[in-house]
């Protein structure tokens, strides 16, 4: 279990690989992983850069507690968040969260899990420039179902 | 007693004259402290608190040390 | 859109980070993704390797009508499924799904489909052989819900 | 007319002398060609068909140049 911050761009495809390679050989049957992405649009408007601020400190613990609210719910073997924070450009990842288990539905239910968990909990705040100069905060997630 | 006080992202923005440490003698909730250290500005409904890195509501307890934060609904992810 | 079935071992992590770069830069906010891997055990037992056959042709076929299938489903960017076929040992990856997509519902929804879809239709048919050298044909899909 | 036969998996290993072609002369389904293609042998419950790469029911017609397969539940993934 292992939760990341990152100020600068992280590589999601090197971080699935080293989690992979971290498990044990041969008890992992199912890894289920998602990456969310900074668009070049939302709302409508063209966005050329984001902010990510978030609190130090509490913000781990939290994404800390959204894998432990995980393993109490599933049979999972291992999982990972990787959270970028800072200056964001369109096109780079912004989190990877994965879940590895013996079977697919525990990777799948506990990887959607901790991206809705971590979304309605963990102290994020997105704060986006858009075309013209003007900047906005973000003012409420997406839907996830 | 004094609290620690942290405004993030947009309230941060909104509250530039907010104090980071009150003199909280007499202050015994998160909603006074917000009072406290913003001069009586009005707690929007949607202003999230936090004491000791944990969400609190506003009405909850406060102590001598504690770090009692405000900010936006989160939008991480 | 793409499939692939690979007689030898393919790495998730290399085929997700292709599938990722290869997408117009900026519209995809989700990829989420899924890796089956071979166990060391399966039913109790210990298993020493395993051979995947299918039927070459429709295997192909049943996998592109399953992508085309998610697209009138949900509204995706593209997907991607990789599948091992021949023999494979124990660590190795067996499957690769991909989605992605403007927003993360509809990512992880039709990956999950993906998987589902695949192992319920598609003609691939697993042989394990066991510590002893016995050999055995799986007879059922586990559960993914 | 001729049908193209294919077993494949448990079925291809339980039927070595299963024929890979067939003389399909008064054969009009899915299920008379198996039972031509394997001298009669019973068809047991859980096997599959497909006629030209697409899944059919057993009862479903055939037609001269056909490939018909027969194959156990599939278990990829």
């Amino acid at each position: 279990m292992a939760i990341q911050l990152h100020e600068t761009p992280f590589d999601p495809a090197q971080q699935l690989a080293q989690f992979e390679a971290s498990q044990p050989a041969g008890s992992v049957g199912a890894t289920a992983s998602f990456v969310g992405t900074m668009r070049n649009h939302n709302e409508g408007d063209s966005v050329e850069a984001m902010t990510l601020e978030h609190y130090p400190g509490m913000t781990e613990k939290q994404l800390e507690d959204v894998i432990e609210d995980a393993r109490r719910q599933w049979d999972i073997i291992d999982a990972l968040i990787v959270h970028r924070v800072g200056d964001i450009l369109p096109g780079q990842p912004i989190v990877l969260t994965a879940v590895c288990s013996a079977h697919r539905a525990a990777a799948f239910d506990a990887c959607r899990f901790l991206m809705e968990a971590l979304k309605s909990r963990a102290t994020f705040w997105k704060k986006e420039t858009l075309a013209g100069g003007e900047t906005r905060w973000v003012e409420k997630n997406t839907p996830g179902h | 007693m004094t609290i620690k006080v942290r405004f993030f992202a947009s309230l941060r923005e909104q509250q530039p004259e907010g104090l980071d440490q009150i003199e909280a003698d007499g202050v015994q909730t998160v909603a006074q402290v917000w009072e406290r250290a913003t001069a009586s500005a009005l707690m929007p409904d949607n202003v999230l608190c936090s004491v000791n890195l944990e969400h609190r509501d506003r009405d909850e307890p406060v102590s001598d040390g504690d770090e009692v934060a405000f900010f936006p609904p989160v939008t991480g992810g």
